[in-house]
């Protein structure tokens, strides 16, 4: 393990700790913010500068955004006489309980020791060119989930802002 | 070079903060964010496989984590429009009290 | 007999605080008269109080023409209401003046629009004249109109600069129109004593004779003019961005106007013929001919169109009325300055300020002071429609509603 | 002589080089990256906060020029009666804002107060760090992913600016934040698309790739020229490159939040948008921030279709001139251009904004991208001078179309006059 990964995997897992412990929902999308950057730099360490890079735009740039336009709208701060959470402990329980598992099995797993080659050249070229053709359908499939999905999107807000005149 | 497994852990734990999140947060919201997190954890899984990979040539697992951020993109545009929507209905974004399904 | 009010208790101090009714002054004019037509509100708040915004635009804000607040409900950028809200320049200018003698009111007066203080001066001089009977010299009509016509050409320029800074055009039209208004505030200067509180017409004349070469001045000022005109028009009129942000912005119906005593160039854009100088002939205008030009949407554009043609037209009186000056008194020499006590009676007197119809209305009770003494303000009547304007647009919109409105803050106060 | 030249040119690399050999025996292993980034940190740091420095003076003058003022003419060395023209004035401001009061509302979010402006400036500063400045002249060069990096950090300042606007607890802070948000997702996507023309175009996401495409000597395909050489080839030249720069330059204004697009700051509207709850040094971090991005944005441009550090024609005198003299005379040139534009242009409204990016800007970078292929495609088979109009034709024609719908609705008007 060495210094730089400690420092951004501890960030990342604080940050997405505050990110989902914390109350005013505001400052929870800020910690996921500081948690998809930290992934971000994951993927730096891992040599995936596109995807990392990618992270950035899509989820720090718009997912991010839309996080902290929805939390206005819908005005949730939270009130403060109502706890955050339901049940808590059964929740915090079942992920304990499911870390553990998938702990366990990194632990026992031979693959966890496996020492990477050394880093691959990844251009975007190569990267488009596997895109257009070895995964082209998984391609097409993913702009039209991307176009119903926004279409769906406006649709869904559309017609309630006409409902509402 | 950290080796796989720290990698690995990091995701489990990403996972699990987020399953933990979106099990016990009353907020929609806040379940949302809880996916995205586990979806960012299998993200990380993909590159760190990848990377590990007997041949990372192929880029299998690049192109999968670029797959599945744009599916997450929208995934958020459509489950916050959802949200905003029931709470333009409902009056509220908390999960608990949007029991009624006839609207 | 009423509970007293628990200051402590939103609720008892004043509706607006739950959003649901507020009273804006237009609903008090226009529930006196009977309702010629329909508000524009639509009930607002039910359900939805979460996404709506209530701002408080001003009484510190950079772009509301002094101490005025806009109470501003906004639905995103859009306006649901709009309550105007004055009063933080109340100088008790009307009680004053009662307690004051009639020729003490004067310099008061040029505090109401401080812009066109000489029209103000005109106003209260032409009310207290018919008060009393009295009579102007030639001379000093022909000084009043040359001074009127240059108080509204450096009115409407300094307003088409100041609209465009609404607009967000970062001062350079307003420096163009400072740039004008200060030769004629120059010639103001030179004739009156001051820049502003001018304090120049009397009772039955004004209170000193042009200076020597002042008329030559002023010719210049008024033949140079059409070509700062033309270089505004250029620069301006045609500006793909100024027609976006201001056609059909604002808009105000010919009914809606006549029916909210709207005057001056804001009614006139709405397409309405009614121009004090043309209908009350006071002053030398029958002498002049000049035109009325009038707008057909009662839009903003229409607002700020209407302003740079009469600006035009105001140049057609000043060249020829410069040259035609008389020689001659300036002041009636049978008026009484001093022990002047008018015979009990009233009078109403009006002139088309460059802001609309300003109006000094007086009670004599044979005394120094006047029994009464009251303030038409055009500022203040115009604005009233605010509110009607801007419902459905946005927040800019509202801005530039209220520029092409052309208050001032001591008018609409007093 | 011409190595003189070149030794001037390439003094900057040439003096960290020296620097790092000096040093290199003196450092411990570890350092020596860190080391070494400072020192390509540090002219950055050092140049472009002085350019924003003077270009608030020269801002400033040039805006009173326009408008019949002097501009700021006082501020001078203390104590004597040299006045600098007034270029002392940012020294006065910047000690200014340092001693003012830092002002922060008692309802506000005061950690996310405090770090809104860092948080706007840090990844302002990241994008210098893939621009070219000169031959040799990249901090950081991402031969694969340079743009893509331009872009995911400037679009991180989205959020910089929605917590600017929501920690303070201001209306106005908050209706400017929403203006900001909406107006940078909206105007970010014919930005990336206008770039993604000369990405497509050059084969390169680096951005040195990308000026060195632009050279006379590199054959390109599709690239007008001279074949000897002399011309350089900018993309700029080109149809596509002409009308993909004019847009690129509207959408970046729009990010910048220069005139006409200045809604998020719109100060007779909502006073000072995001950062009206912020004064002194936090203020002035804004200002800066928001500068800076301005030149980034500029720098980008350059590089994209202006050739980046290439000057225009490869003869003598122009090839003498340093590389980084002719990347910061374009900067200089654009930033003069902004503030021209800020002179003399109204701005718009929020739903005519939004409508001239999705409406206008989006399909013309769209349409601009097909034509740049065409371009590319038809290079072997129509002569260049038949090329030239046809691809620009294309552009001109959907250019016509989509200005007359604006058109139609806003026209001068007739008046009429009573009798």
């Amino acid at each position: 393990m060495t210094l730089p990964f400690a420092i951004i995997a501890g960030l990342t897992v604080g940050s997405a700790i505050a990110a989902m412990s914390l109350r005013n929902l505001v400052h929870c999308a800020l910690s996921l913010v500081l948690t998809f950057a930290g992934l971000a730099g994951l993927y730096l360490q891992l040599n995936a500068e596109f995807v990392g890079f990618t992270q950035i735009l899509v989820y720090v740039g718009a997912v991010a955004i839309l996080i902290v336009f929805a939390i206005l709208l819908t005005r949730s701060t939270e009130p403060k006489d109502e706890p955050a959470t339901v049940t808590p402990w059964i929740g915090i329980a079942v992920a304990v309980g499911a870390f553990l598992t998938m702990a366990l099995a990194v632990l026992a797993s031979p693959v966890g020791k496996r020492v990477a080659a050394p880093a691959p050249e990844v251009s975007v070229k190569t990267l488009g060119q596997k895109l257009m053709t070895d995964y082209v359908l998984p391609l097409e499939v993913m702009a039209l989930l991307l176009t119903a999905a926004m279409l769906g999107a406006v649709i869904i807000a559309m017609k309630d802002k006409e409902g509402q005149r | 070079m950290t080796p796989l497994s720290g990698y690995l852990f990091v995701s489990a734990l990403l996972f699990c903060i987020g399953l933990a999140g979106a099990l016990t947060r009353r907020n929609a919201i806040m379940v949302l964010i809880g996916i995205e997190l586990m979806l960012n954890a299998a993200n990380l899984n993909f590159i760190a496989f990848w990377r590990f990979s007997e041949n990372p040539e192929t880029m299998t697992g690049l192109t999968f984590a670029l797959f599945s951020i744009a599916i997450a993109a929208a995934e958020a545009a459509v489950g916050l429009a959802l949200i905003i929507t029931i709470y333009r209905h409902f009056r509220t974004a908390n999960v608990d009290k949007v029991e009624d399904m006839k609207g | 007999m009423t509970a007293p009010v628990d200051t402590s208790d939103p609720k008892q101090l004043g509706a607006d605080t739950d959003g649901t009714q507020f009273m804006t002054f237009h609903d008090l004019a226009y529930d006196a008269g009977k309702t010629v037509f329909q508000r524009k509100a639509q009930p607002v708040g039910q359900g939805r109080e979460g996404e709506l915004l209530e701002v408080a635009m001003g009484p510190q804000h950079p772009s509301t023409h002094g101490v005025f607040r806009m109470d501003v409900v906004l639905d995103g950028e859009t306006v649901v209401k709009l309550k105007p809200v004055f009063g933080y320049l109340h100088r008790n200018h009307e009680k004053i003046a009662e307690n004051t003698s009639y020729l003490g009111s004067m310099p008061y007066t040029d505090r109401l629009d401080y812009f066109c203080s000489l029209t103000n001066n005109w106003a209260y001089a032409l009310s207290v004249e018919k008060l009393a009977g009295l009579q102007v010299p030639e001379r000093a009509e022909y000084i009043r109109l040359i001074t009127a016509e240059l108080t509204r050409v450096l009115n409407h320029t300094c307003l088409a600069g100041f609209l465009l800074q609404d607009m967000g055009a970062l001062g350079t039209p307003l420096m163009y129109a400072f740039r004008e208004r200060e030769k004629i505030l120059d010639l103001i200067e030179s004739l009156t004593g001051a820049r502003m509180m001018c304090n120049y017409m009397r009772f039955g004349g004004c209170r000193c004779d042009l200076p020597a070469g002042w008329l030559d001045e002023a010719k210049k000022v008024v033949a140079e003019y059409p070509k700062f005109l033309d270089e505004f028009d250029a620069l301006l009129s045609g500006n793909e961005i100024l027609m976006a942000r201001t056609q059909g912005v604002g808009k105000l119906s010919a009914e809606l106007a006549i029916s909210a005593g709207i005057t001056g160039p804001m009614l006139r854009a709405s397409g309405v013929d009614y121009d004090l100088r043309k209908v009350d002939n006071y002053g030398l205008y029958s002498r002049y001919p000049f035109r009325v030009p009038l707008g057909s949407h009662g839009d903003v554009y229409d607002r700020y169109m209407i302003r740079m043609l009469e600006m035009r037209e105001s140049l057609k009186i000043l060249e020829p009325a410069l040259k035609d000056i008389p020689e001659g008194p300036v002041v009636d020499p049978k008026a009484k300055l001093r022990g002047f006590r008018p015979k009990p009676g009233e009078a109403y007197g009006r002139i088309e300020s460059p802001k609309g119809e300003l109006g000094f209305y007086l009670i004599s009770d044979g005394s120094p002071n006047p029994y009464r003494y009251r303030v038409r303000p055009p500022s203040l009547i115009n604005l009233t429609i605010l509110e009607d304007m801007c419902l459905g647009q946005t927040v800019a919109d509202a801005i530039v509603t209220l520029g092409s409105v052309d208050i001032v803050l001591g008018e609409v106060d007093r | 002589m011409a190595d003189f030249f070149q030794a001037i040119d390439q003094f900057p690399v040439t003096l960290k080089h020296w620097l790092m050999t000096q040093l290199g025996g003196v450092l411990p292993e570890w350092a020596e990256p860190l080391v070494s980034a400072a020192l390509s940190i540090t002219p950055i740091l050092a140049v472009f906060p002085l350019m924003f420095a003077l270009t608030t003076v020269i801002e400033r003058k040039g805006l009173g020029r326009i408008q019949n003022r002097i501009g700021p003419n006082r501020v001078g060395i203390p104590l004597t009666n040299i006045r600098l023209a007034g270029f002392g004035q940012f020294i006065a401001d910047g000690i200014k804002s340092l001693i003012k009061e830092d002002v922060v509302p008692r309802a506000a979010d005061k950690v996310v107060h405090f770090l809104a402006p860092i948080a706007l400036l840090i990844p302002v500063l990241l994008t210098y760090s893939v621009l070219p400045f000169g031959r040799n002249m990249v901090p950081l060069d991402l031969p694969q992913t340079g743009l893509l990096f331009f872009f995911a950090v400037g679009a991180s300042t989205e959020l910089s600016v929605f917590m600017a606007g929501w920690s303070s607890r201001n209306k106005y802070s908050l209706l400017g934040a929403m203006r900001a948000i909406a107006q940078m997702v909206s105007y970010e996507i014919p930005l990336i698309l206008s770039a993604l023309t000369v990405v497509m175009m050059a084969g390169t996401l680096s951005l040195s790739g990308i000026v060195e495409r632009q050279m006379w000597h590199v054959a390109m395909p599709g690239i007008p020229g001279d074949q000897d050489g002399l011309l350089a080839r900018w993309f700029l030249f080109t149809p596509w490159g002409l009308v993909g720069f004019f847009l690129f330059l509207t959408a970046a204004a729009a990010e910048a939040n220069r005139t006409p697009f200045d809604l998020p700051e719109a100060e007779s509207e909502i006073i000072a948008g995001y950062f009206t709850e912020y004064s002194g040094f936090k203020f002035a971090i804004f200002f800066l921030a928001e500068y800076l991005g301005l030149f980034a944005m500029c720098g980008l441009g350059i590089t994209l279709f202006l050739g980046g550090w290439l000057p225009p024609v490869n003869f003598a005198p122009f090839t003498w001139i340093p590389s980084w003299c002719w990347f910061l005379g374009k900067l200089s040139a654009l930033i003069v251009l902004f503030i021209w534009l800020r002179g003399t242009l109204p701005r718009l409204r929020t739903d005519q904004l939004m409508g001239f990016a999705w409406k206008f800007l989006l399909p013309m970078t769209l349409i601009n991208l097909v034509v740049a292929a065409l371009w590319h495609l038809l290079a072997n088979s129509i002569p260049l001078v038949a090329r030239w109009p046809l691809c620009f034709a294309m552009l001109a024609v959907p250019y016509w179309l989509l200005g007359r719908g604006f058109e139609a609705k806003f026209t001068k008007r007739e008046y009429r006059f009573a009798n």
